[in-house]
């Protein structure tokens, strides 16, 4: 990696951050409406898992989606822009908080059905295994939804017909307030891959380099054609599930003692102390990001509110098959 | 007579039948340690314990497939299903499982269950998060469907549910649970299959159900304002459906809307009409408005979510449509 | 024309239209190798190879959810449920992705998939095999559902489903792929979403669909012996739901009966008496009639499940008694 | 075991065979209806297994019941009457081949849908956990069926709440038409077990008596309090997957050869070699067996149909709930 990378990281990173806390702020404002799940803590598993990929790779995620969103390219404007139910939202207000997507970057979206998407992600490796292309589909997923059939038949699928799909879960102890041991039979997730044969590893998620790495490596293995690999990915949320949970399943000793090992804070400290980037050079990239979120923000704002005849667009593709029915 | 919420009559419905037999218990996504997200199960895992307030991982087919299996063993398990929208990841146990195994085995075991969960769309959840397929489970014979609009009615027909041999499932509306009405002190239960007239009216009949219902009582305030008096028969159940009050109202108003918040295709107040219309035939002085939901996914922008919805004031236009 | 079955029309569709587009491929259980449960992909293996009839493991949810992803890819996937009974078990997949992404995501994507499956009763399955419920699935926007009942229409609606980028739902009966009819020769392709006259007739309209129809063309066959001249509408599609033929029938008879296989309660019949209720109502001469099944879970003696399907005799009954 | 138990093992498979093979001949005639899949084969699978339970052991299955029902106790006449759809039947003709169950010999049922059964196994042992019986729930299932989200949420579920559920894969080597290796990531299924980290045990179907023991063992671990416990059974069916099966997915050759470990052979040959019982008395047996099925269709022929009244029966327990539409 050259500086450029090693600072686009930490850029990515603390936008993500960014990001999530002007979101709350403008969820509490009521500007957002529905569920609002934010990324705050697992930074690092995005960022490092996406830094990896080649441009022909696919990601999809499930709805705490906008870290992903950003790091797969999606500018903070458009991101705010999609909380705020706006016309110029990447995905023009219909979706919201859960439903990001880009397709022209590759990503396919944010799904709010727990586990849903993962068959989804079957396909897509299928599709290009069908068309002898060598994208390998990364698909994210947390803990919790590691208990839904959807993740046993997508998994098993992957591993039946060999798809290129680099299975990612990452582990942040709950599903909503549920931990992990009291939902899954093993709490250590990779041991599932196990029951699949698939090649597995665990890491450290609050290390974007650790994680780089593995995504690195994981997706050579996927690449060249030897099927599915799974990883699991520790990492932790330092908010709610979502805005407005009440927190009863947790210490706050327990959230504490996890943000010493804050995932910014890291790297912050690795760039530094291994004289990577000045201190000086990472508070000016701090700085770009706040003047990009506040310009973002206000992009958002400003922005139109979808027309009304978009209610009855899209439902189909093909003019005239809409139900006559709402006269 | 005491008022309380939504949420207050439905809790209380539970938390009594819990107390008064123990093999009620209650299994879910979040209902213990968080309390629901809805909070109706806030406090039970304190008072009744890991053992009848049980959390259990994302898998709403074990949810309902493992109440369906208690049941068989004669508990009176209370199933959550976070919202109706995930019903579909549990469909099979709910349509091809619950609502069939005691006939298919000539009525050897019965399954005492109920599947509480909650619908509706209004809060800006998107399209996969804020359905009322109300209709499609009570096209299903073998279920009861029930899906109550004030807290005296939830409370006593959840208690009727809990206490039914038959599978129930009870739909609540997610935008309702503060709604405030008066509930009897004590001890009641209402049975399930009863229509019931919310305001007596004349002049029209409006069938309604669950959020159908607050804006059909809206509707008829400001109805009544203009001189129209708006009588509003509650449906309460989906399976079993009881037209009687439905058609003696009809009888008398000739004229009938019927108002839902799903689609309008296939939805309740197809049904609904198409019954009016074969029995009441004689009695028809207008075509029958539906209010229902336009067909579009629910969007995630406000302003276009709530042009989807039914409104108080497509209610009204409704009516003056039948008039 | 050449007469060939439900069957080989179906295949042929399939047949050609992978002959045609090498972006269209089967998935589904036993397709390949058994060559379907229904023999309708007999023979594609050895010709199309593994690679393009992908035989699945047991796991529905996952065969709907790869086709929706695969599809998202710009392939033209052909998913295949065994039974419709089946589709219960992959209903997220079907109602809440395939019905919503496309709308979810301001149409970045498009969706171009079918799902093939069959439905229908009257084989001594049991309450879990034998179902026909089309109804709940026409109920979601952004689904296409499409229901022929004849072997020219089975051909050029599947073809137009495989052609169209929306998701379509293409149920099959179970008990007519030995059903023979006039199929044109070569090439030819039938829009989605036009009822058409299967019977022209000007005393009665009888609508139905699929199975429906067959028992309405025997039913019609009885009556013109006793000179009445029933005109039989095919829905072929009921979501988009065409009405226009069924409207202008009715504008001349003034009388419908409604043929479904599945249940009565909040069934296909419902949505449609409803509209012709409300969009010819100056034209209602006698209730209209829903001929359906009735509201029990099917079973498997032979004799009771005839009971509870709609019989030939039904249709008779209702005929004359809206005349 | 004592002498009696040996001859009653013996007794019951070939009891299972022989109503199977009337049942196939029955089907032929047109006396069957719907799907009818047949244990022959596979006969000491079942027996073995629930020759071990305890009157409190529950036992739930799939569509492929009928030797299932044999061995819990079912009388064969009944059997026979359920497949004629006769009132007379287990599930008065309501239920037909798939779906036979007898509540009172703790048989809750073979089941159609594929897996659907086994979050209904995870609820039966959970209501013995909650009333604090000892019974185990001892839940069948086919190797194919191990592929649906069902299975992974329903085992998953026994472990996390430890209930006393015996697994037990059937693992003869095809779904329908589909090879075990093509349909699921690992073809030994007790490595499923793995990943939910279940202890596991891989046993030989075709030897009644292996069956016996590993599955009383296997009992005693669930009944101790300990949780789920996962057995693979490896078995094979010499007929088709039902009735009407073109055959197209296996050699001749291979159900020649799997014919030679015929369960019933095997056994006949360790009773006499092991002189536990003379060829005459198991002669003995078959012909009781003869007579017995002969017996027990005649007495399904001559049993009455069920009457009309029952169609509208059992739809609901109350009363006055049934939706009048049906005019
Ligand atoms: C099928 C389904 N069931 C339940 C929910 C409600 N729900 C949303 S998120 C969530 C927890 C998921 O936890 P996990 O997979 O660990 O992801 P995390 O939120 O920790 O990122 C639940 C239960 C849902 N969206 N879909
Ligand atoms: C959910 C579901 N999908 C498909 C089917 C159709 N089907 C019935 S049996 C079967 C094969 C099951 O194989 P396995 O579990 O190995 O059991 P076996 O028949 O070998 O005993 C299939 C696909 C079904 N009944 N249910
Ligand atoms: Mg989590
Ligand atoms: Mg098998």
């Amino acid at each position: 990696m050259d500086k450029e990378q090693y600072l686009d990281l930490f850029y990515q990173m603390v936008l993500i951050r960014r990001v999530e806390e002007r979101a709350a702020e403008l969820y509490q404002q009521g500007k957002i409406g529905g569920f609002l799940h934010l990324y705050i803590g697992q930074e690092a598993v995005s960022t490092g898992l996406i830094s990896a990929r080649l441009p022909q790779d696919r990601v999809i995620t499930a709805y705490r989606d906008h870290g992903v969103a950003i790091n797969c390219g999606i500018p903070a404007n458009i991101v705010i822009a999609e909380l705020l139910g706006k016309a110029t939202g990447c995905s023009q207000g219909k979706g919201g908080s859960m439903h990001m997507a880009d397709v022209s970057k590759n990503f396919w979206g944010g799904h709010a059905i727990v586990g849903a998407h993962l068959p989804l992600a079957s396909g897509l490796a299928l599709g290009d295994k069908y068309a002898g292309k060598d994208g390998v589909t990364i698909c994210m997923f947390g803990d919790g939804a590691t208990n839904i059939g959807y993740f046993h038949e997508a998994v098993n699928l992957s591993k039946v017909w060999d798809l290129p799909v680099l299975w990612v879960c990452e582990n942040n102890l709950y599903g909503m307030g549920t931990a992990v041991e009291r939902a899954s039979a093993v709490s250590e997730i990779r041991q599932k891959a196990e029951g699949y044969g698939i090649p597995n590893e665990r890491v450290e998620g609050m290390n974007v380099l650790e994680v780089r790495d593995a995504a690195a490596k994981a997706l050579d293995y996927c690449r060249s054609g030897k099927g599915p690999f799974f990883l699991e990915i520790t990492t932790y949320r330092y908010r709610g599930h979502s805005m407005g949970d009440p927190e009863r399943y947790r210490k706050a000793e327990e959230v504490k003692k996890w943000q010493e090992t804050d995932p910014i804070g890291i790297y912050h400290h690795y760039l530094t102390s291994n004289t990577i980037a000045l201190e000086a050079e990472l508070d000016a990239l701090e700085a770009k990001v706040a003047d990009e979120v506040q310009a973002a923000v206000a992009f958002a704002e400003s922005s139109p509110e979808p027309g009304p005849e978009a209610l009855f667009e899209n439902v189909y593709v093909e003019k005239g098959t809409s139900i006559q029915v709402n006269k | 007579m005491p008022k309380i919420t939504m949420r207050e009559a439905i809790s209380q419905a539970l938390w009594e039948e819990m107390e008064r037999d123990p093999k009620v218990f209650v299994l879910g996504e979040e209902v213990g340690v968080w309390g629901g997200t809805y909070a109706v199960t806030k406090g039970f895992y304190d008072h009744f314990g890991a053992e009848r307030v049980r959390d259990t991982p994302i898998a709403e087919a074990a949810i309902i497939g493992a109440a369906i299996g208690a049941a068989m063993t004669g508990l009176r398990p209370v199933a959550e299903l976070m919202t109706i929208n995930f019903a579909f990841s549990a469909m099979d146990h709910i349509v091809n499982e619950a609502a069939k195994l005691h006939y298919m085995f000539a009525g050897q075991f019965v399954l005492p269950l109920v599947i509480r969960t909650v619908g509706g769309g209004g809060r800006q959840l998107g399209a996969t998060h804020s359905q009322t397929p109300d209709a499609i489970f009570a096209h299903f014979p073998g279920l009861k469907v029930v899906a109550p609009g004030t807290p005296e009615d939830a409370k006593g027909l959840l208690k009727s549910a809990i206490r039914s041999d038959d599978p129930v499932l009870f739909i609540e509306h997610a935008t309702m649970y503060q709604v405030r009405g008066e509930v009897p002190e004590g001890e009641y239960t209402i049975p399930i299959g009863q229509s019931k007239i919310q305001r007596p009216g004349k002049d029209v009949t409006i069938v309604a159900y669950s959020k159908g219902l607050e804006l059909s009582m809206k509707a008829a305030d400001q109805l009544a304002q203009e001189g129209v008096e708006a009588e509003i028969v509650d449906l309460r159940s989906l399976r079993p459906l009881d037209m009687g009050p439905v058609y003696e109202s009809f009888k008398k108003t000739n004229r009938a809307v019927i108002v839902e918040e799903g689609w309008k295709s296939f939805g309740v107040g197809a049904e609904v009409a198409a019954r009016i219309y074969e029995d009441c035939f004689d009695y028809l002085d207008a075509p029958i408005q539906r209010v229902a939901q336009k067909e579009v996914p629910l969007p995630y922008n406000r302003t276009l979510e709530q042009m989807a919805l039914p409104q108080v004031e497509d209610v009204i236009k409704a009516v003056k449509e039948v008039l």
